[in-house]
């Protein structure tokens, strides 16, 4: 018997009836909030903007963006990756935590699946755009061409095209999957008949029949267990674009694992900027308490801890190699001229995310919202780095050249941010931040528990 | 574990290196680290999984604690075995050799890459380890809570540990997945010796969530070595490729399929069956099937470097990593004995 | 039971809405028993024990998603190979043109693909939804099926007697469905 | 609660969900077959041009050799037009007075070339070599079709890279003597590999990517 009673998850009080009143509301209230409503607005200009700007390097080329030789792949490149890696903590949070039936899961899985989902569309639109050539996408398909010609299946490029278009589909696949009896739920609750259809489309007739469940539940350890090898291999593969080049910098064979730590750093990032951000906004802080946000927290702090295993082992790797290159690179990040990229990152990820040992940080919403941002800024400057600071200055002296962003490169990375900004806002309107029917099976459990303890 | 088991094991394991020295000889050196990285792997791999049972909890680690003690406990056999050769180090690593016979990219690291250096830092790892199993309770009734920077020490000096015994035995090859590779190996290989040991004794929940948790440490093993490979291969450069080169020739092509086959493919099949996972059996099964690849893994690892077989290592390696692992299982004994003994309390 | 003058054509069965999921589980166990076949239980919840009471015993879905998985990946790899080595052999970066290592990404990446793409199809179709007409939304609390509801329907029997046998079991309330 | 749906939705869905699959399959059916019909590659296309010059009547007819008007096609990459004097070698005498040929006479007159619409086109991005064909045992035909059927000029095959290395890959069976070259209606006699041997190609270049890109 544990000595101490662990701080619930569950505020005290909260049955079936209660919490599925309380979240499908939040959806289904007719008004949305004024914060909402501001946030929305702000996002929907963004997007705007990101589409018009993007519309415009696709008509004029890419030649409107700061890529030039020798940074051949410059911003559209780092905020692939970095889009990539926000996507991956939420399939992961999903997915293990379900496999290891961890308590804490219910109420930050949905918002981990979305964000998941929209991340991975920003990321594969940047993806079609650091193609270069994006009007020629359909050649990474393997299809039968008048050419006669096969995607080069010895190319990162290409495994890049399944890892992604994988991933997209899978998370879809995934959060809907989550969502299908909640849109029931919703459906039940609807009071306007356009409300009735949309949402009783969307779940499909789900009648939540014993047999169903039966079904479901097998179907979710399917995904759950297979979501782990996607994660790992998703952004394993991103890491390979660089890392079976020859280029310093790029050559090293931890870059695979070190890309999926990293992923998983600023993912969980994002989740916990997210968890803070939605229960102030929707006034759930009992259901996503402050326990969560720790758990967040130790979250970031292991992914953190293997990301800084990885620059010990890039740095010392780089001068064990013996090769001066792979040395001068590095000499070259701590001084030359991407040198403040490289500090800020090490500010962020190496010395800032050691606060989260202590669980105070941990737990309060404002340090764990200040880190998360930090993370994820660092986490954008390390890809940052990697990309510049490796191709900028390579074996050839006169073939060195600084490379920056131009206008359009930061007009189009801020819209990005706007819409997945959009389309987290818009999801949280139509669907519930919070999975109903995880809920559920959590107040079972409790109240289980509490039957059969005493 | 008591004076009365760690003496006479490390009196003869310094005694058949003693006598192996005397021999001379790179066969006998290079089979003998092999050996004693064999069995080595075990203790490190069981300390891992003790601070990782430390920080989770849950049935299954109570469970399995007992065997990640005493695995734990034969690791002054390990440093027994790994100190004669560090009287032996100029058979082993051609780095020792005359600054100006070595080529360019190893003259650049003979800062790390010296004698003294090198013994200061083995002893260091030694140390670190030693000091993490006596403090996680292995040869005392307290435990410190040292599990997450233990975590952290651990799987450092395990990674240049690697670097040092492994890597440096080809002193132009350099690979920074190389540690991951290694200590998810080691801790995978010490599970299996658990579950062969004890898969028995446990309930069947904390068996499928040991086995899920092997999986789990198999997968990240197969994911890190594709990762060295895939890189390499694909970069094709003449310090990197060396490596696989001289692990693909021979002999040695098949032994890294069948250790493939062994340490993973075999055991993965067995895991993907949910009910093979609860059943003592099927996990044994795949258990023995996996620490037979991780032998031959690691003389995989180790051996080639050395160029071709010798003939007294045909003999050498087979008989070494007998005596090796008979010591070792006596030492494990007395360790599992004396837990017992302390549960009796 | 309202009183209702349908023929007896339009009669689908009958549903009961029991207090909680441990009730269900065990009015399902007793109908059963009793003999009834054509049951179906609804729950906002996967309750465990429910599917095992109505003899749930399919395995399949994880095993079809899994030898799907496995052949769609060897069909991958196949291509691949194919492709590189027969289709269109040339020699890229030195290396061989069967560069297995090089096809495995893509070949992982098909073979989780169709191992989700064949658990998710499998189920609904197993499932039979999309179903979105169905007798039993016509009853009038069967809303709270999606939120804390728990019913059990019966079709078949004399729906007099097979509401009383709803009742004695301990339903809050039993109502006919109409097709 | 009250149904939402009409029973009749669920075998409309079904139908949909049906019908969808089946159609995804046949728009990758039709797209398939469009991508290699004549509409996109241009099979068959004939072109307008200033003067509806006849190979029929020209080759078939009065039996000029190619090379006579497309004399550069064993030299350079480019086969060549006539220019306006090669016509007049013979339309000064004949016809002189034919309608059909009035630009011909005011291209003479004004010192203005006739431009011709090019039939056979390959994108910027392809090195096609009239000369390595043409000396190699490619004869007119393989590419341009009968020519001395042709009333007016019409392009005669798809033009795809598929069609390319079609013949990349099997050259045998095209090749001809080097006296056949410009032959019309030549049968190859079967020793095709004889004359790759007397032409000395390799095989296994011929499919590079650099041997047409570069």
């Amino acid at each position: 018997m544990p000595q101490t009673t662990p701080e619930t998850l569950l505020p005290e009080g909260l049955t079936h009836t209660t919490m599925t009143e309380r979240i499908a509301g939040l959806v289904l209230e007719p008004r949305a909030r004024g914060r909402w409503r501001l946030a929305f607005a702000v996002s929907a200009a963004l997007a705007l903007m990101f589409v018009v700007c993007l519309g415009t390097v696709f008509t004029v080329g890419v030649g409107l963006f700061g890529v030039n030789i020798p940074v051949a792949w410059g911003f559209p490149i780092v905020n692939t990756i970095w889009w990539i890696g926000i996507a991956h903590a939420g399939t992961l949070i999903s997915a293990v935590l379900l496999l290891t039936r961890q308590p804490w899961r219910a109420p930050v899985a949905r918002l981990a699946e979305a964000m998941a989902l929209f991340a991975i569309v920003c990321a594969g639109i940047y993806a079609i755009v650091h193609l270069g050539r994006p009007q020629f996408m359909q050649f990474l398909i393997p299809y039968p061409n008048t050419m006669d010609l096969w995607p080069q299946w010895r190319s990162p490029l290409v495994w890049d095209f399944f890892a992604i278009s994988t991933y997209f589909v899978f998370t879809l696949g995934f959060l809907y999957f989550s969502l299908l009896p909640d849109f029931a739920t919703l459906r039940d609750r609807a009071h306007s008949r356009g409300l009735q259809i949309f949402y009783g489309v969307m779940a499909l007739g789900w009648r939540g029949s014993a047999l169903h469940w039966a079904r479901y539940e097998q179907v979710n350890r399917v995904l759950a267990a297979v979501a782990a090898p996607i994660v790992v291999s998703v952004t394993g593969i991103i890491s390979l674009d660089l890392a079976v080049s020859l280029v310093p910098g790029f050559h090293f064979t931890i870059f695979p694992p070190y890309f999926v730590a990293g992923a998983l750093f600023s993912g969980f990032a994002t989740v916990s900027f997210l968890a803070v951000v939605t229960r102030a906004m929707f006034g759930l802080k009992d259901l996503i308490t402050r326990r969560h946000l720790d758990y967040l927290g130790r979250m970031m702090l292991l992914f953190a801890l293997v990301v800084n295993y990885a620059y010990i082992q890039e740095v010392f790797t780089a001068w064990y190699s013996g090769d001066p290159y792979q040395r001068a690179v590095y000499i070259n990040r701590w001084t030359g001229p991407y040198a403040p990229a490289w500090w800020a990152m090490f500010v962020c990820n190496s010395l800032l995310v050691q606060l989260l040992w202590f669980r105070r940080v941990r737990r309060s919403p404002a340090m764990l919202l200040a880190l998360a941002i930090t993370s994820n800024i660092g986490m954008w400057l390390e890809r940052f780095q990697i990309v510049f600071t490796s191709t900028y200055a390579s074996y050839m002296p006169s073939a060195w050249g600084l490379s920056g962003p131009t206008l359009w490169d930061l007009l189009v990375a801020l819209g990005s941010l706007g819409l997945f900004a959009f389309l987290l806002l818009a999801f949280v309107r139509l669907a519930p931040v919070v999975s109903m029917h995880d809920m559920r099976v959590s107040i079972y459990r409790a109240v289980h528990k509490e039957k059969s303890g005493d | 574990m008591t004076p009365r088991a760690i003496l006479p094991g490390g009196i003869a394991l310094l005694a058949l290196g003693a006598l192996g020295a005397a021999l001379g000889g790179a066969a006998f050196a290079s089979s003998w680290l092999a050996a004693a990285l064999i069995w080595g792997s075990l203790p490190l791999g069981a300390l891992a999984m003790l601070m990782t049972q430390g920080l989770t909890g849950g049935r299954w680690g109570e469970q399995s604690r007992p065997l990640w003690l005493a695995l734990a406990a034969t690791l002054p056999l390990f440093a027994a075995a790994m100190l004669p050769l560090l009287f032996g180090l100029h058979t082993l690593f051609s780095w020792t050799l005359p600054a100006q016979e070595l080529p360019e990219v190893v003259r650049n690291k003979l800062a790390y890459l010296n004698r003294p250096f090198f013994v200061v830092r083995s002893l260091g790892y030694f140390a670190i380890w030693l000091g993490l199993a006596w403090a996680l309770g292995v040869w005392r009734r307290r435990t410190a809570p040292v599990q997450a920077p233990g975590l952290i020490l651990w799987l450092l000096a395990l990674t240049f540990f690697a670097f040092d015994w492994f890597m440096s035995l080809e002193p132009e090859f350099y690979s920074d997945i190389y540690g991951l590779m290694l200590g998810t190996g080691m801790v995978a290989a010490a599970i299996a010796c658990a579950l062969l040991l004890g898969a028995q004794h446990m309930d069947p929940g904390a068996r499928r969530d040991i086995a899920n948790l092997w999986l789990a440490i198999l997968l990240g093993w197969a994911f890190t070595a594709f990762s060295q490979y895939i890189v390499i291969w694909s970069a094709n450069l003449p310090d990197e490729i060396g490596w696989y080169i001289h692990r693909s020739q021979g002999a040695w092509r098949p032994i890294s399929v069948i250790s493939f086959v062994l340490f993973f493919l075999l055991p993965f099949i067995v895991l993907l069956s949910s009910a093979a996972k609860g059943r003592a059996d099927w996990l044994m099964f795949a258990a023995a099937s996996c620490l037979a690849g991780h032998i031959l893994q690691i003389c995989w690892l180790i051996l080639p470097a050395f160029g071709g077989w010798s003939a007294p290592q045909v003999w050498l390696v087979p008989a070494l990593v007998l005596v090796v692992g008979a010591i070792y299982g006596a030492g494990y004994n007395a360790g599992q004995r004396i837990n017992r003994g302390a549960e009796d309390d | 039971m309202t009183e209702q003058n349908h023929s007896e054509q339009d009669h689908y069965g009958l549903i009961a809405r029991f207090a909680g999921p441990e009730a269900l589980v065990a009015a399902t166990l007793s109908a059963r028993e009793a003999g009834y076949r054509r049951l179906e239980a609804h729950a906002p919840f996967p309750v465990p024990g429910l599917a095992e009471a109505l003899t749930f015993r399919e395995r399949g879905i994880p095993l079809i998603a899994l030898s799907l998985g496995a052949t769609a990946a060897a069909a991958a790899f196949f291509l691949q190979w194919y492709t590189a080595v027969i289709d269109y052999p040339f020699v890229v970066g030195g290396k061989p043109l069967n560069s297995w290592p090089a096809f495995l990404p893509v070949t992982f990446q098909v073979g989780i693909f169709s191992t989700v793409m064949a658990a998710t199809i499998t189920m609904l179709a197993k499932d039979r939804l999309p179903h979105y007409y169905h007798p039993i939304f016509n009853c009038d609390d069967f809303a709270r099926a999606s939120a804390d509801g728990f019913f059990l329907s019966v079709r078949g029997g004399d729906p007099a007697e097979v509401e009383d046998f709803l009742r004695a079991q301990g339903a809050e309330n039993v109502r006919e469905l109409m097709l | 609660m009250p149904q939402i749906f009409h029973p009749r939705i669920n075998g409309l869905t079904r139908i949909l969900l049906v019908g969808g699959a089946l159609a995804l399959l046949a728009v990758a059916c039709v797209a398939y077959f469009v991508d290699r019909s004549p509409y996109l590659t241009g099979q068959g296309a004939v072109p307008e041009q200033p003067v509806p010059f006849s190979h029929e009547h020209h080759v078939g007819g009065l039996g000029i050799d190619c090379r006579y008007c497309h004399t550069s096609v064993d030299r350079s990459t480019f086969a060549g037009l006539p220019d306006t004097y090669t016509c007049m070698s013979c339309h000064s005498q004949l016809w002189t007075n034919a309608q059909m040929l009035a630009p011909v006479r005011e291209s003479l007159k004004q010192d203005r070339p006739l431009v011709w619409v090019r039939v056979h086109k390959l994108p910027d991005f392809v090195y096609f070599n009239h000369q390595a064909h043409v000396t190699r045992g490619i004869g007119c035909e393989s590419c341009h079709g009968r020519v001395d059927r042709m009333p007016l000029m019409r392009q005669a095959k798809p033009m795809t890279m598929q069609w390319c290395l079609d013949c990349h890959r099997h050259p045998a069976t095209a090749l001809r003597p080097k006296d056949r070259i410009t032959a019309m209606g030549y049968a190859p006699a079967g020793n095709g590999d004889a004359l790759l041997h007397q032409y000395r190609i390799h095989t296994d270049r011929i499919t590079e990517c650099v041997i047409c890109h570069r």
